[in-house]
């Protein structure tokens, strides 16, 4: 199969769905001729038009509400937000406009919104552009959020995105936009809520998000070393979450370490920590061990940004310990 | 009168209907202020009744295909852009039978069908919305405006300035309508309100129009030019209606008079009521006589006294309703 | 001792620290005249003054950003939101810029300001004047959270909060400001990750904040009928959060529930939860329950509010399954 | 010339500074590039150079007390506050001896000594903090006078809407300094910035002026002024400086005809340039001879090397700085 960039498999996605529905639209910075500065839009404002790919000026609070009023008056728009770390200002538009129209209209009005941003530390960016804040948007109900994990699944996830009726954030990693994977060229969407077994294994369950699936990956196969068979499962989507795979898993190997990139405290590994603890408790043998980015800010040196985010070899280690029964802590 | 000439036979019935509209407000409010004071309408709510030739001067110039946003003291709007009585009580007591099936209730009340897309809690929140339903219409070739109503308050929002910088560039089919109603909350807007309000449109080359909100067919007028010139592709457009709220802030603001004066209060219902304005208009043109307006109000007060009959009545959402309408399918 | 209201008590502390220290004031909309809406800063404008008790337009990320410039510089603001729905409005200036610029600084500036807002639910006042966020500002490094559960909390942790040289923020129950409370006379402050054990028992940890202990308490009554004891703990503060204390009341208990106002998905509950089976995993005799909100936006409708919180009943009837062993769910 | 008059012996001095500092700027920057060039910097930096002018002649009106507030293109702000090269180059590689012991980095570097309140990686984000400052400043009766600088692009973000009317509600001690170099990243002002940003400012009932931020005397002159009227309480103001940005958005901005023209960039470089045409006024009239000059640039070129040097081989911070300063004592 063919190989093709994050960044292509984010641009075809967007292509294939502006072709296929007229009333969607990209909004956002520098969205047009720029493509972003990441550039993944490059060649979108040349086939769609400035209508259709529109720059904004830096108004995020501003072009997040548009894109609420087109959403509910029968336009699909796709909101670039050009770091994650700007959803800071559109809580407001995003959480208490998108996220509870649907439901304080009765059903009567729909918000079909895609807010396309993204994640990731380690690229010396420092406090305000380095941050993975997808636990925000999933304590919101109303909001799903995607998290893909490579470009297969960031052009699956975004092309169910865009016909999802609801709206969707989805968080792409910004170190991730030059990786390569597999992509098949025919039509394909991932639906939300089905997660990914990426790897099977019989030990310990290592769940990881976007970015922490490599890590994951990685430290499986530093594990198989110590004879230990991992399994590396993806939820691809945290809201919808995909328990039923991750509980059987769990029961499976009764052992399990969450990771993600946003902070630990108060995120994201809390929820699918909890979740695992109620629903498989009398399965476990360790408790579910949780790996977050630090609770401090971003750091921009690079002596320091490097140990706020598990790593391969941290998540092995930590593997190894509830493997062994070592949990210190938990006793 | 400046307007005479403007009037006459044809206009009869459009302004016949205004004046039901303004009085069905007023009505409107006035049995919504008594099912809170007899405590059978849950939480607070904020009152429209002073401001109705705002609502039904800008609404009357609308088709049911141009949109409006509407605001936390939104039951003019949204009687004014056409909704009935009962879905309107049903929606304030919480009932299933309410607009919104009581999820909403008074400050998110939405109507859908005549192009209401809700009243808002949050304060300048629906500007974005306005405003981005007019770029919906101008992207897909649609030629509906949209009016977002928002009060004086909601102009010290940055949302506002944002959106108005877009508008501007993209020459959107909005119309920005400023119910000045001389307060927010329990301050005044001189307190609140630096510079000129019009000025701060005009800043964005948006042309701004300052215009007496106690008359119902001045704000019509310039509506209906407005209106036409957006659909020509010459919006946005700024509005600052001047106007008054006769009750408090909500419903349970009984004792204001740290903030403002009774004889404040007084001045404004007796001198510049627009409904009464209206009326006598009415009769000295001899569009209407007393009479008929009598019936007119006979039976927009029979029309409320029976939607709230139905509505004390009418059934709660069933519980298994709860988690229905988080997401759509 | 004397009995006064949660609203007396934060006036007061309001006052005493203010007395105290003239770098205090107070910021937000109608807090001078009007003494906000909920009439909780009634009588200070009287005695500190307009240019201390400053009322400001309706522009949240303004003034929240005056606040951290103030703060920056030498005074300490108290500010004062007046619906905890409206923190989506600032969460920039709370989040990107007050929470972060001490660390960004290396620690040579510094942000000593206090957010004033509220939580709860069952007031009619819909989807977006009743959400109880404290999980989003949990969730960023560099905030403290302070969660007061009575009104002798809400004057002890107020003082420590302002006192303190970082941004906290205090989560007051809109519904309990009416309620009293025994509140000595005499001066004291109610240090921060120090939780309070409301209730001593031996079957079952029930860990509620907010207004969640009041919840915890009744549902502690409750059980005492089926001879089922209770232990109810307050942790006053969730960041920092006193786990020494909570895990000394599970590993004694070995089963806990913990409820909190906000949504349960993402939420507050997660975290404690997951700290708890983390590190009591093998003194538990069941699974932590949790207990958050629906995961609704707030709905108006009586009829369907009431039943999206935590009430006594049903903590209570969760805590006889949990002690009868039979949350089927973590079979 | 229209400002001789103002010149003289007793000016020398202060004229000699602003030089001095706009070299110290260009230089700096000049050394910042070429560490990113050689990969020797982590992360990406946004270069000041082509607008000295504007951070000289705002800073140089201003005392250590007054405070500043800085942008993502903050280098040249912390060089004119006064900060040395040393902590900043530390700082920019991450280092212990930088001013924020490696945490901030070049975005949000912060030199409190000097009243620098930091650069801020937010667009329009300081707006609050500077607001603040003044509020401060004025609430505890102190006579210090906040400048925050922004960009164009920063004109779109709705908070400097919010803090400019509490600002002139408040007539708070601050001066609002607009960087107007053309372009937002890679956008032309005149897409993004509807109708005239001084009128903006204006409609707050803020005086608001535009002047040539290639030109480092008007710049100071006028901000001398301003500063005078802010402290007999006659603020706030604004202030357009016309200026242009000689590199990319960031230094990775390098083919960038897609949105701005080499001839237009070459004119502003031959044509406008603030230090040369500083320079050249200098010797003109006869405050410095032409190797006084070179002298000064060639002092300020070693400063630059030796504290490029002392940053390469300066420490990293210790791994367990990483969770100091989450919280403050
Ligand atoms: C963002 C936000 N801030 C504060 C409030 C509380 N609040 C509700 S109405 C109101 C005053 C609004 O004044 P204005 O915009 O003039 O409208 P009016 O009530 O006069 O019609 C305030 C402060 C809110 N609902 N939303
Ligand atoms: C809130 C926010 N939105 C977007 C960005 C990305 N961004 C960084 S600099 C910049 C352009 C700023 O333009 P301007 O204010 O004119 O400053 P200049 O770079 O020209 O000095 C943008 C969009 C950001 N850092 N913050
Ligand atoms: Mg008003
Ligand atoms: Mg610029």
């Amino acid at each position: 199969m063919r190989e093709i960039t994050l960044s292509q498999a984010v641009n075809e996605a967007l292509a294939e769905e502006m072709r296929r529905d007229p009333t969607t639209f990209i909004i956002g910075e520098d969205v047009a001729e720029a493509g972003t500065p990441f550039k993944v839009l490059s060649g979108l404002v040349e086939e769609f038009g400035t209508a259709r790919v529109i720059d904004t000026p830096i108004a995020e609070p501003g072009f997040m509400g548009i894109a609420v009023g087109a959403a509910m008056t029968g336009a699909r728009p796709i909101v670039d937000l050009m770091f994650g770390d700007f959803i800071f200002l559109i809580m407001d538009q995003l959480c208490n406009q998108a996220a509870k129209t649907h439901y304080m209209s009765g059903g009567k009005l729909t918000v079909p919104l895609v807010l396309r941003t993204n994640l990731g530390a380690t690229r010396r960016s420092a406090a305000q552009h380095s941050q993975s804040l997808q636990a925000l948007v999933a304590h919101i109900p109303g909001l799903k959020v995607a998290m893909p994990s490579s470009a297969y699944e960031a052009k699956g996830l975004m092309k169910t995105a865009i016909r999802d009726n609801n709206p969707v954030v989805i968080f792409e990693d910004k170190l991730m936009y030059q990786d390569k994977a597999p992509v098949p060229e025919e039509e394909y969407l991932i639906p939300f809520g089905q997660a990914n077994v990426k790897r099977e294994g019989r030990d310990i369950t290592l769940i990881g998000t976007s970015s922490m699936v490599q890590v994951a990956e990685k430290a499986a196969e530093l594990l198989k070393a110590d004879g230990i068979d991992a399994e590396v499962i993806d939820p691809r989507t945290i809201v919808p979450l995909d328990e039923a795979t991750l509980l059987a898993s769990v029961r499976k190997t009764s052992r399990a370490i969450v990771i993600d990139e946003g902070h630990q405290s108060y995120g994201v590994t809390a929820e699918i920590a909890s979740r695992l603890n109620e629903k498989a408790f009398y399965h476990l043998d360790a408790p579910v061990l949780r790996m977050g980015a630090m609770d401090v800010p971003v750091p921009f040196s690079p002596a320091l940004e490097d140990l706020t985010v598990p790593t391969p070899e941290r998540v092995a280690a930590n593997a190894r310990k509830l493997c062994a029964g070592e949990m210190i802590d938990a006793a | 009168m400046a307007t005479t000439s403007k009037k006459g036979k044809t206009n009869s019935e459009a302004y016949l209907r205004m004046y039901r509209q303004m009085v069905r407000i007023r009505t409107f409010e006035d049995n919504a202020n008594q099912l809170y004071l007899s405590a059978k309408m849950p939480g607070l709510t904020h009152m429209y009744s002073g401001e109705e030739a705002v609502a039904v001067g800008i609404c009357e110039a609308l088709t049911d295909s141009d949109r409006i946003t509407s605001t936390h003291r939104g039951h003019g709007h949204c009687v004014a852009k056409g909704a009935n009585f009962r879905a309107m009580f049903c929606e304030l007591l919480g009932k299933e039978e309410g607009y919104c099936r009581g999820k909403g209730g008074s400050m998110h009340i939405a109507d859908q069908s005549h192009g209401n897309l809700g009243a808002n809690a949050i304060v300048g929140g629906s500007m974005g919305i306005a405003t981005g339903s007019a770029l919906r219409a101008k992207m897909m070739g649609h030629d509906d405006v949209t009016v977002c109503f928002f009060g004086d308050g909601a102009t010290a929002q940055g949302l506002m300035y944002e959106v108005m910088n877009m508008a501007a560039l993209w020459s959107l089919p909005v119309i920005y309508a400023c119910e000045n109603n001389g307060y927010s909350e329990y301050t005044k807007t001189e307190e609140i309100a630096a510079g000129s309000i019009t000025a701060r449109a005009e800043a964005f080359g948006i042309e701004a129009f300052k215009v007496d909100g106690q008359d119902v067919l001045a704000v019509n007028d310039l509506t209906q030019k407005l209106v036409a010139r957006c659909r020509k592709g010459e919006g946005p457009f700024f509005m600052e209606l001047d106007t008054y709220r006769y009750h408090g802030h909500h419903v349970g603001d009984i004792n204001r008079e740290y903030y403002r004066s009774k004889a404040e209060e007084k001045d404004w219902k007796e001198n510049r009521d627009p409904i009464s304005r209206f009326r006598a208009m009415l009769v000295s043109e001899g569009i209407a006589a007393e009479d008929e307006i009598e019936a007119i109000n006979a039976e927009i007060a029979r029309d409320a006294e029976d939607a709230v009959a139905y509505a004390l009545e009418a059934h709660y959402p069933d519980g298994s309703e709860v988690d229905m309408h988080v997401y759509a399918d």
